[in-house]
């Protein structure tokens, strides 16, 4: 147990340099100001804005949220007023802000991601671009992007054409083979990767007969997804070199170390921040903590480290019960 | 058009409380007491504080500041889920993290001759102190108090000693008007100021009666909550998008609709009646 | 609220009737006696029995199960005797027992399946079969049945072409598109789908920085998966027209409702007989009660009544947060 | 070869008790207290009971039966985690049911003149039944107990107080022997009987020993469990498939192996130590 000088836990995700590992789920952390007064910003590696999208949106019909065990089912709909009005109004008072911001991106067209790719990412109070491709195309009934590998890949590049500024692809666990649609996503030139959007869940009120959601399904989040989005993280790590921001569930350092140990660079916080605002703060200076303890210096020393042992024979014994 | 009152959002923080007084109040509703004088001084009527269950293992939970004396606050609620009964475990001593106060209060700034409240089972919890406030200025205020059966009308006789007039109704009639809270409402003059809060059948009623009677009325919202400061867009309500508080949004470009969704937790809690689009 | 005669809670699987809606869980309730002193088991539909494979299976290292939040991960690893041992010193045992038990088939290629399947099929003690599809396919490295169409539709129709007796298929939900496999399933000849087995999940234990399963990965189950098993079930029932057996996390007769409301015919009950083995009992009284309340006489009243007004409009605005 | 103490079934059953008395009997370790005449009656040294957590979201927690007179049993936990964080919070009146008594305990059939019980930690929960049948039976019973230290020493006085000869350890030196309780037991003549429970590699360490001294110890085994009655296969260590307890598996094809994995909680949760193969 070497006690070493303060742990440098700054990370790289791209060209992007970042004070702390920590970044705020998109949708959980709103414009980057509405915590201020609960939360210390300075204490925060970045703030992944809420998605924007090229035309307004007014989102889905209430209720939009509702609570589950370990965790909650969200259907916002991606409201927000469109990137003109966005660029126009709410872009210019990001100057200044404390810690750095990530604007996400959303849209229903391959062309929709690269227009508002481009416009938001020529911002210089964006620091980077995080495309959320966990909607459906319109184009092909609703598939949404992230469950196809090709439909990932043209995004993806599309995306990239518009921006040299780091671009994180946020990959969804709702499909078969996750490190598949990953690779794709690197091939086409991400440069970091968010694992995991949320869990598609559905919750039904069994006195009135409705679904708890007015967009009928929705998207599980908290605690009850973290082995879940664990095992992603660790499967897409092993298939990919470019760095991985993990989320899905993470409420304390010992969770956020599991997300590394498993392959991440970087960890996301969202749903923890409805339990606690004070989470970030703690969780940072939890790392700092484990890293001196274990004589470690940087936060680079974790990821991946998980030691596995055996394993393909392992996985063909499976998962099967 | 009158503003609510706004958040005083460099009040609003973090406060580490502890408890220092417990009461069962009416059959599974329970008022603790914490020591909290910033919060105390800050509190308005019609605000709330997000009270992050001790575990940690469950979403903070929207709370309205019942009582702010001196150095004390006290928050009144029903045992409904795994939160509120978590809450409802602790003892004098425990100690109990919250933020705030958050949201938009009553706007009280022209103190009327009459006002009429009315509130609607757990509702009371987020009235009293619009009430004292509107006593101070030398309102005459009435309470129009709802509630499912006799047991369940919490501190009422208090109302009355702080000098309003109170009227109750239960819904099984064993005490007071046998029905609606909103049936009192019927039966009285249009005040000059009107403030609810209680369950949305109720609100939706009080706000039908308003109109009738051609009077706005301020009615305190609900819905689930996730962050409880306007940082995920869960918490809406459909708003005229011409209303003083909807949300910023391209005036032109709507989807041709006139109609936005406002964040309760951020917006609200408190919305003119004629201006909800639900 | 009209009061009715004692509701009937008795199911039609196939030609299989059972007197509850209930089954225990494959995996969760052994040989279907372990529980008999803790469970009436004269108040259970039906015990589906762990799952056997062709050669007896030692299973996966220890340790095979860990407790998160609000659920548990296990890698048990189908340990069996294989089924010719099964069949002459455990299935003889089965006779006279209080309750019905569903044989589960699992393997690792399409022969294996059939081969089982026929023979189990043919013992009087069995009343049904489940087949257990989520294992990893040996011939296709290692790629789950229950992960592919095509593979899923020739193992239903290998074990189908075995034997007359009721065909429970198990879905995994580890898939992008569910609903695709289970139309595969029912053209197949499935009599009923079992939706779902566990989510492939991970933990790590953050000091040793080892897996906390023997087998790096395992299966979650619990309330953790309600939302994502409630899901499935409404998204398979809308796909096919055979009875479903919903699971995943149900601990309460208001969990049970709300998978017949998302559109199951009955019930599983795993993880919940391992907080409380009472649970099955309160759950077939709170179903009774439920009915009477709502002055319904039998459960088919309540498959699929879920009222989810507007849809594919919702479903475009998505789960996109 | 002599089969470990069988698992009463018929006396196994769903019992809903109520606490009478909780001690903090060590830091973070609860005593707790229930009246239980069927399940006082029925356990024998080394069987547990399967705890239902009231709040009914976890899984049930495996725990030892610790004392068993009259109409009253007693627990003895560690708050580990936040299952037996949630029974340490029970108090006098509450009510907790819990199934059992299962496993199967220590075999005690043949008592001899001298016994030896090596007891690590929370292990010494798990020993107090057999140490009394053996005393019972006219055994000269010496108890090994093992601690972190001193304060973590529970009840020691109590088993000299019965009859047992006692020599602690700590592995901070704060009592007894400054080091390990298997150094205590290198340190004996080889017992006739040898029982033992506690961390894993105190039961390596007190199994090589055994193996050393040419005994066989009688070691009580902890795993993760589920179900807790032989019905998920979950908790299960490798073990010779030559062992009485070895479940039933064909004899001519383990794959080439010797070994089967058997269930703790059925099979054990005691093992005979020259059979265990981890
Ligand atoms: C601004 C504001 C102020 C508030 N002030 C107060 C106050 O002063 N006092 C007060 O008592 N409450 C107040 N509330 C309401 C309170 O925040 C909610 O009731 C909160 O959800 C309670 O949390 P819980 O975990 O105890 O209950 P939850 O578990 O969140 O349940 C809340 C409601 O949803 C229902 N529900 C839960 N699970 C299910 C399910 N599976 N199916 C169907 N229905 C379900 C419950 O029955 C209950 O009625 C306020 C809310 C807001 C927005
Ligand atoms: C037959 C038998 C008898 C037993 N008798 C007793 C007894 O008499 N007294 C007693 O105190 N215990 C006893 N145990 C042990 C007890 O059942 C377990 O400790 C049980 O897990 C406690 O449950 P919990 O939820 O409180 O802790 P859990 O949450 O289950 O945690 C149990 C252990 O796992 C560790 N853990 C939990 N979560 C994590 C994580 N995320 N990463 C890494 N480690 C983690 C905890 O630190 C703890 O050490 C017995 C066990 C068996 C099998
Ligand atoms: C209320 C809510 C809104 C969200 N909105 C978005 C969004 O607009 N874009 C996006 O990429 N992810 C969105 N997410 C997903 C989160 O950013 C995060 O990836 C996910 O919730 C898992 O992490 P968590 O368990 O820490 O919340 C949202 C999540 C929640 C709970
Ligand atoms: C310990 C354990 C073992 C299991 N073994 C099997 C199995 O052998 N075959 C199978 O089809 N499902 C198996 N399952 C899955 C369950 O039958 C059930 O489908 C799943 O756990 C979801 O339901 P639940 O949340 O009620 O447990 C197992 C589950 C658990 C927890
Ligand atoms: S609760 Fe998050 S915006 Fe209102
Ligand atoms: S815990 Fe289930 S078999 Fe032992």
């Amino acid at each position: 147990m070497t006690a070493v000088a303060t742990p440098d836990l700054s990370v790289r995700l791209g060209n992007l340099e970042l004070p702390y590992p920590t970044l705020m789920g998109s949708g959980c952390y709103g414009s980057g100001d509405e915590f201020a007064s609960f939360a210390d910003l300075h204490k925060i590696g970045a703030v992944v804005l809420k998605s924007v999208t090229r035309e307004p949106r007014l989102g889905n019909p209430t209720p939009r949220l509702v609570h589950v065990a370990a965790g909650m089912l969200n259907a916002i709909g991606l409201q927000n007023p469109g990137i003109d009005w966005y660029l126009e109004h709410d872009v210019p008072k990001f100057a200044g802000r404390p810690c750095v911001l990530i604007g996400s991106v959303a849209g229903f067209s391959i062309d929709d991601y690269a227009y508002v790719c481009e416009r938001l990412a020529a911002r210089d109070e964006i620091a980077a671009i995080e495309v959320n491709i966990s909607c459906p195309n319109v184009a092909s009934e609703g598939e949404t992007f992230a469950c196809d590998p090709r439909l990932t890949a043209k995004v993806v590049r599309a995306a990239r054409s518009t921006t040299d500024k780091t671009l994180i692809v946020k990959l969804s666990p709702n499909v078969t083979d996750i490190a598949g649609i990953a690779r794709e996503a690197e091939a086409a030139g991400a440069d970091a990767l968010a694992v995991v959007n949320t869990v598609r869940g559905m919750a039904i009120d069994v006195e009135t007969w409705r679904p708890r959601l007015g967009n009928v399904t929705g998207g599980l989040s908290g605690p009850a997804i973290r082995p879940i989005a664990v095992l992603a993280v660790y499967e897409v790590a092993r298939a990919v070199k470019i760095p991985i921001v993990g989320q899905g569930g993470i409420e304390t350092v010992s969770d956020a170390l599991e997300f590394l140990l498993a392959g991440a660079s970087a960890i996301g916080i969202g749903t923890a921040n409805f339990t606690d605002p004070r989470v970030p703060e703690r969780i940072v200076a939890g790392l700092s903590d484990y890293l001196q303890r274990r004589g470690l210096s940087t936060i680079a020393e974790l990821t991946g480290k998980a030691n596995v042992g055996r394993l393909s024979a392992a996985q063909i014994e499976g998962d099967a019960g | 058009m009158t503003e609510m009152q706004p958040a005083l959002d460099h009040n609003a923080r973090v406060h580490v409380t502890s408890v220092i007084d417990r009461r069962v109040v009416a059959p599974s509703v329970i008022s603790l007491g914490f020591r909290a004088p910033e919060l105390a001084r800050a509190a308005r009527g019609g605000q709330y504080v997000m009270a992050v269950p001790p575990s940690g293992e469950a979403a903070a939970v929207a709370l309205g500041i019942y009582e702010a004396h001196d150095d004390r606050i006290s928050l009144l609620f029903f045992l409904t889920g795994k939160r509120t009964r978590e809450l409802g475990a602790l003892r004098p001593g425990d100690e109990l993290s919250m933020f705030g106060p958050l949201g938009n209060g009553f706007e009280l700034s022209k103190p009327p001759k009459r006002a009429t409240i009315v509130a609607g089972g757990v509702g009371i919890a987020s009235v009293l102190l619009a009430a004292e406030e509107l006593l101070r200025a030398g309102s005459r205020v009435e309470l129009l108090y709802g509630a499912r059966s006799s047991a369940y009308l919490v501190d009422s006789t208090r109302f009355a000693r702080l000098g309003c007039h109170v009227a109750v109704s239960t819904d099984d009639g064993s005490a007071g008007h046998h029905g609606f809270v909103t049936q009192l409402l019927e039966q009285r003059e249009p005040p000059e100021l009107l403030l609810a809060c209680g369950p949305s059948p109720m609100l939706r009623a009080v706000a039908a009666s308003a109109a009738r009677m051609g009077v706005r009325a301020q009615l305190s919202l609900e819905e689930t909550f996730a962050c409880g400061v306007g940082g995920c867009w869960g918490c809406v309500v459909p708003l005229s998008a011409e209303s003083a508080q909807a949300p910023s949004f391209p005036p032109s470009d709507r989807g041709g609709s006139d109609v936005v969704y406002a964040r309760i937790c951020k917006e609200g809690p408190v919305f003119w009646s004629d201006e909800l689009r639900w």
